[in-house]
């Protein structure tokens, strides 16, 4: 297991619908779990990971940089527990977590 | 022939079935993901764990009347009993015991106990059928629901076994020791698990219905599992002597009648059923022809 | 060994099997190899009829067991490498060059084979290639073929799946090649005659009946939400706006997650009637909830699917059916019909920052099945349609002579696997170049014939692209994170992006949330069955009921 | 143990025991009183027939001698593996002993489950680990599945497992891991009848096995989790 933190400066969009967290995906082989909790950061945006394949901080630098460009948020932190999943699939389930939070 | 969309109760996930079964927006979770309570024992394993540890618990209404609910998550680990995940179904259905809503629903959906913390998930299982005896002693009914992709087998067919009542679909499977188990320790001869209708056929829905075991066989909806399991909410009936004892005879009956049966088709023709169309059958149709 | 006294050869040999087994076509099973050492001289150019999904078992297995001594040298050419037999024959020194189309299970095998002398490939071949060349350079010494039934007289019912038999039979029994058939029965009584007794010289009772792969059977349960997510964005980028009518999908689980959600997607963007009508197919189960919904006219079969006999039977409108009732395929007259509709959609292992696509690795000589004529623009195309004329307006915009566009859509996922990107800054097929020793490699579907790539990250519409190095920055500007993505201009691919050329899900108002399998119209087998009436019956292994 | 000499420790004041196949049932007398023995022998495998044969005992046990202490003596393999075992809903039949089980407890007796033998996933659960007190004595193994098994599924080399099960509890096999979880009350070596007259004495029949796990350090989260969610 390798723990992996991140933090970047958002984008223009704080989570609106009132909900205290979201979750998407499930923590299965080649899937992950993603639980995004609105959160005061300064506008920042934190991500916390814990994954079983350890050496992939860079693509997960790429898919976080990527997601933050395309959907904006701030003042949230994403807690994720991944088992392997490849990067598309992460990327899909941080817009919906984001998406459930929105 | 058109079909109409169906809201598959086996493919859901455990957050999905609970949005799904309880009246919209009256669910409220206890220890939600947010809480990370999280396993404290697979990290030794190398392997990852979950914020609600494999099971959601928490209360809501079914159709205006208040339960308490819990679900298993069976694509993380296998829906599988560990230290946390028990201790979460224990807690919620003592507190059940002690609040009295009108039912707990069990979502079971359930490789058994968690391997890489064995001890704590047998002993957790057992604590979990200590609490339901302790619900249903105070009048509190536990239904189990079963139709989740990974089964309900282990120690939680055994919980199962002490709910009130089932609901389950065709697509629910229920046994103690899983076709892939019995065919490693007992060999391929005695269950060939690669062969799935015959899987289906010895431990799936329709047989455990067909027994009695499993009260209402609904389809692979999940408003079809709500009606139903809504529709069994009655109080717990007490033990006794008499009724344990009726129902002692029925499982012995059971075995005189069917004992030497090595395939679900002779179970079926001994009852009377067109033991090739069975299968096949809806379960609206399997109900019509399930013999008194 | 094509020689001007061919047909003497064959009066030759037909003068051989009469004098060991007497007159009449029916040789007994149990004396096939004998009669094969009969009737193949060495260096002949022997045709094996099998595909990915029927299999002459029973011949390939007696060809094996042929005596080397005797019969040697053979040049074989078939569809399909799909039996160990087939490589067996060159391991044992009965044959040494092959002419194919496709290897599937076998492809790890011949590369290895190849890699070491024992096997020289003549040329990979497309199927409609590959049957054309029996009719001038490759013609059969002999052919064998395969039946469902045959009579003394050599009548052939050949059942669902007659896919070649007819073009096979004809090459070789109009090119002084002599014909044998394994048949599962002999019989007084055929329900059909798919190929006239005169062609055929010889047929065998096989012990057991032929081997029938369901290859299209493409389980539900197994679509994902990646899947679903670029289906929906095929759907929607390409089917809503081009509106083909005539298609043709590969046989993967990313055309079939569009097939389950055409009753209900497909639906919504208001597809029924005014696209997928006619379609150049195999029947597939996952096509059941679309034909029962009304989307579908017609299907022009290739072959047929294990299981869906009855239900095909009962569509005589849509499938073509004989008198008899059951489907009549033809992989030559299907193949055509892909190659002359509005639309091909498939997948494919592996792409390059050109759309270069390729399904052989360096380590397995797959082969290309039906992709390269299906998938490939097709200059002879004259009849006009309203998706011929606005792709071909997109990629002619501004030419002196208006032209037309077929759509060739790569539809694929940027990983196979965590450390298997789809997107390669170069395909193995250069490799499998050197290994096989081609003089070109071996690419399936060249770049410069693709209309769109589709992946999960979006769709990269190539028509639109005006230079080359726009077209390789829409297909990176697709492959997401592999390294070939990774590589792309960000700048460019913005701009690719504001001129629609690179379309992402949020650009066609896809919510990720809205990617849900809640909207395939089957999401099982048995919801297959149910919505055939209980007509398609599944082979068991695909039950969970 | 073997169940003779178990059963002369257990109780010298003298015991009245049969043996049919596998099934051990019977009365003995302990400080004077008589208390009903009921268990298993042999390492035998607990399946519908043996269920309903347990069952069955109790049943008469609540009909004739209503709150008599049942003194369950705790010897088998496991749940029987078969698939016609499992065609007539095995998981049903278990669940029927164990409200029999029940019963038995709300007519006033005292379950005290005494592992001598084997103890092993369903089997055990069928039969011992619902009693009010689970103790082991000399010679009893309990577990859930061998490492081997554990090591198969998990895919972690078997070395390493045993290592891991020289610093937690939490999996492997073994009467001292159990107690560390809290799923033994007690783990006797000697004085046995003394220390069953004790046992009995005491009239606390409530579940007390999380409570146990976290006072010996084996099982750290339950009784929290269980008391957060009771208070939430």
């Amino acid at each position: 297991m390798e723990h992996l933190s991140f933090e970047f400066d958002g984008g223009v969009h704080a989570p609106k619908s009132g909900k205290a967290y979201a979750v998407a995906g499930v923590v299965a082989s080649s899937n992950l779990e993603v639980l995004a909790q609105p959160q005061e950061l300064g506008g920042r945006v934190r991500f916390e990971v814990d994954t079983t394949a350890a050496h992939f901080q860079d693509a997960w630098r790429a898919v976080i940089t990527d997601f933050i460009e395309r959907r904006q948020p701030r003042d949230v932190l994403f807690s994720i527990n991944d088992f392997a999943a490849i990067p598309p699939v992460v990327s899909l389930r941080l817009d919906q977590a984001w998406e459930g939070l929105e | 022939m058109k079909q109409t969309p169906r809201i598959s109760f086996y493919e859901a996930s455990a957050r999905q079935r609970v949005a799904g079964l309880l009246d919209p927006g009256s669910f409220r979770e206890i220890l939600p993901p947010t809480e990370k309570r999280t396993s404290p024992h697979l990290g030794l394993f190398d392997a990852p764990v979950s914020f609600d540890d494999g099971v959601v618990i928490g209360e809501g209404t079914l159709e205006g009347k208040p339960v308490a609910i819990f679900a298993q998550e069976g694509k993380f680990r296998g829906g599988s009993l560990g230290e946390v995940h028990a201790a979460k179904i224990t807690g919620l259905i003592l507190r059940a015991a002690a609040r009295k809503p009108q039912a707990v629903l069990g979502l079971l959906d359930s490789g058994g106990v968690r391997l890489e913390e064995a001890n704590a998930g047998e002993i957790g299982s057992t604590e979990i059928m200590r609490a339901i005896f302790e619900a249903r002693r105070v009048g509190v009914p536990v239904i189990g629901l079963l139709g989740g992709s990974c089964g309900c087998f282990g120690g939680a067919s055994i919980i199962a076994g002490c709910c009130d009542a089932l609901v389950a679909s065709e697509e629910a499977r229920l046994s103690v020791s899983g076709p892939e188990v019995i065919e490693t320790v007992m060999g391929v001869e005695a269950f060939d698990s690669r062969d799935r209708a015959l899987v289906w056929r010895t431990t799936g829905g329709k047989n455990r219905f067909l027994f009695g075991k499993v009260a209402t066989l609904v389809d692979d909806h999940i408003p079809a599992f709500r009606t139903a399991a809504s529709a069994l909410v009655r109080p717990s009936t007490p033990l006794r002597l008499d009724s344990l004892r009726t129902e002692r005879d029925a499982l012995v009956r059971r075995i005189a009648t069917f004992g030497t049966c090595t395939d679900a088709k002779q179970i079926w023709e001994k009852m009377g059923l067109p033991a090739d169309r069975v299968s096949d059958m809806t379960a609206a149709e399997l109900t019509a022809a399930k013999p008194a | 060994m094509s020689s001007p006294d061919k047909v003497a050869r064959r009066t030759e040999k037909l003068a051989r099997v009469a004098k060991a087994f007497g007159p009449g076509k029916v040789i007994p099973a149990a004396r096939t190899v004998e009669f094969l050492e009969l009737i193949l001289s060495p260096g002949d150019r022997l045709v094996h009829e099998g595909d990915n999904q029927k299999q002459g078992d029973f011949l390939a297995e007696k060809l094996a067991q042929m005596d080397p001594k005797k019969v040697h040298g053979l040049k074989l050419a078939l569809s399909c490498i799909g039996l160990p037999e087939h490589l067996d024959l060159f391991e044992n020194g009965i044959a040494e060059v092959v002419d194919f189309a496709y290897a599937g299970p076998q492809g790890g095998r011949l590369a290895e084979l190849v890699g070491n002398g024992t096997v020289k490939i003549g040329a990979v071949h497309t199927y409609v290639e590959l049957i054309a060349r029996y009719f001038a350079e490759l013609r059969p010494d002999v052919a064998c073929l395969v039946a469902v039934d045959a009579d003394a007289e050599g009548n052939l019912y050949t059942g669902s799946n007659t896919e070649e038999t007819p073009a096979l039979a004809e090459a070789a029994a109009f090119g002084g090649g002599i014909v044998v058939v394994q048949a599962n029965t002999l019989t007084d009584n055929l329900r059909r005659i798919d190929i006239p007794g005169e062609w055929v010289d010889f047929v065998i009772e096989s012990p057991k009946p032929f081997h029938l792969e369901p290859l299209f059977t493409k389980d539900p349960a197994l679509i994902d939400e990646t899947r679903i997510l670029m289906a929906m964005m095929t759907m929607k980028a390409i089917y809503q706006k081009y509106l083909p009518k005539v298609l043709n999908h590969g046989v993967g689980f990313n055309t079939a997650a569009i097939e389950l959600l055409l009753p209900t997607y497909g639906e919504e963007l208001g597809l029924k009637g005014k696209a997928c009508t006619h379609w150049a197919l195999n029947p597939h189960p996952t096509m059941i909830p679309a034909i029962e919904s009304g989307f579908v006219e017609a299907i022009a079969c290739i072959g047929g699917e294990v299981g869906m006999e009855d239900y095909v039977a009962s569509k005589p409108d849509i499938f073509p059916l004989g008198h008899d009732g059951s489907l009549r395929s033809n992989r030559f007259y299907g193949q055509m019909a892909g190659h002359y509709a509005d639309m091909f959609v498939g997948a494919t292992l592996q792409i390059d920052p050109f759309g270069n696509s390729s399904t052989v690795t360096a380590d397995r000589l797959a082969g290309f099945g039906g992709a390269p004529n299906f998938g490939a623009e097709n200059r002879s195309r004259r009849h006009l349609s309203e998706a011929y004329l606005r792709a071909g307006a997109e990629a002619h915009q501004g030419e002196f002579m208006p032209q037309g566009r077929k759509l060739v859509v790569q539809m694929v996922e940027t990983f196979q696997s965590a450390n298997t990107p789809t997107f390669v800054e170069r395909l193995e097929a250069w490799e499998a170049m050197k290994t096989a020793g081609f003089a070109i490699p071996p690419v399936m579907i060249y770049g410069d014939d693709v209309s769109h790539v589709v992946t999960e990250e979006g769709v990269a519409n190539l028509l639109l692209c005006r230079t080359i190095e726009e077209r390789e920055q829409a297909v990176r500007g697709v492959a997401g994170f592999t390294p070939v993505g990774l590589k792309r201009d960000r700048t460019m691919v913005a701009n690719l992006r504001d001129r629609g050329i690179i379309q992402r899900a949020e650009d066609l108002g896809i919510r990720k949330s809205d990617v849900s399998r809640d909207r395939l119209a089957a999401r099982s087998i048995h919801d297959l069955v149910r919505w055939s009436g209980g007509l398609y019956n599944p082979p068991s292994r695909f039950r969970n009921w | 143990m073997e169940l003779s000499a178990l059963l002369d420790q257990l109780f010298p004041e003298g015991h009245r025991v049969a043996v049919d196949d596998a099934l051990v049932s019977g009365e003995a007398t302990l400080g004077g009183q008589t208390v009903a023995v009921l268990g298993t022998t042999n390492h035998s495998f607990i399946g519908i027939r043996e269920a309903v044969a347990l069952s069955g005992k109790f049943l008469d046990l609540v009909e004739k001698r209503p709150g008599i202490p049942v003194i369950m003596l705790v010897d088998n393999n496991g749940q029987r593996m078969a698939l016609d075992e499992e065609l007539l809903v095995l998981p049903e039949y278990i669940a029927h002993l164990l409200r029999a089980q029940q019963l038995a407890r709300a007519s006033g007796s005292r379950l005290v489950a005494v592992v001598y033998g084997n103890s092993i996933a369903g089997g055990f659960i069928a039969f011992g680990m619902l009693a009010d007190r689970v103790v082991s004595v000399p010679g009893a193994e309990t577990s859930v599945m061998k490492l081997e098994a554990i090591a198969r599924v998990t895919k972690m080399p078997l070395e390493k497992l045993q290592d891991l099960a020289k610093q937690v509890s939490v999996f492997a096999p073994g009467c001292d891991h159990f107690f560390r979880m809290g799923g033994l009350h007690e783990i006797w070596t000697d004085n046995f009848s003394a220390r069953l007259q004790a046992t009995l004495a005491s009239d606390d029949t409530h579940d007390t096995r999380a409570a146990l796990g976290l006072e010996r350090g084996g099982r750290k989260a339950a009784r929290a989790v269980i008391d957060d969610v009771l208070g939430a």
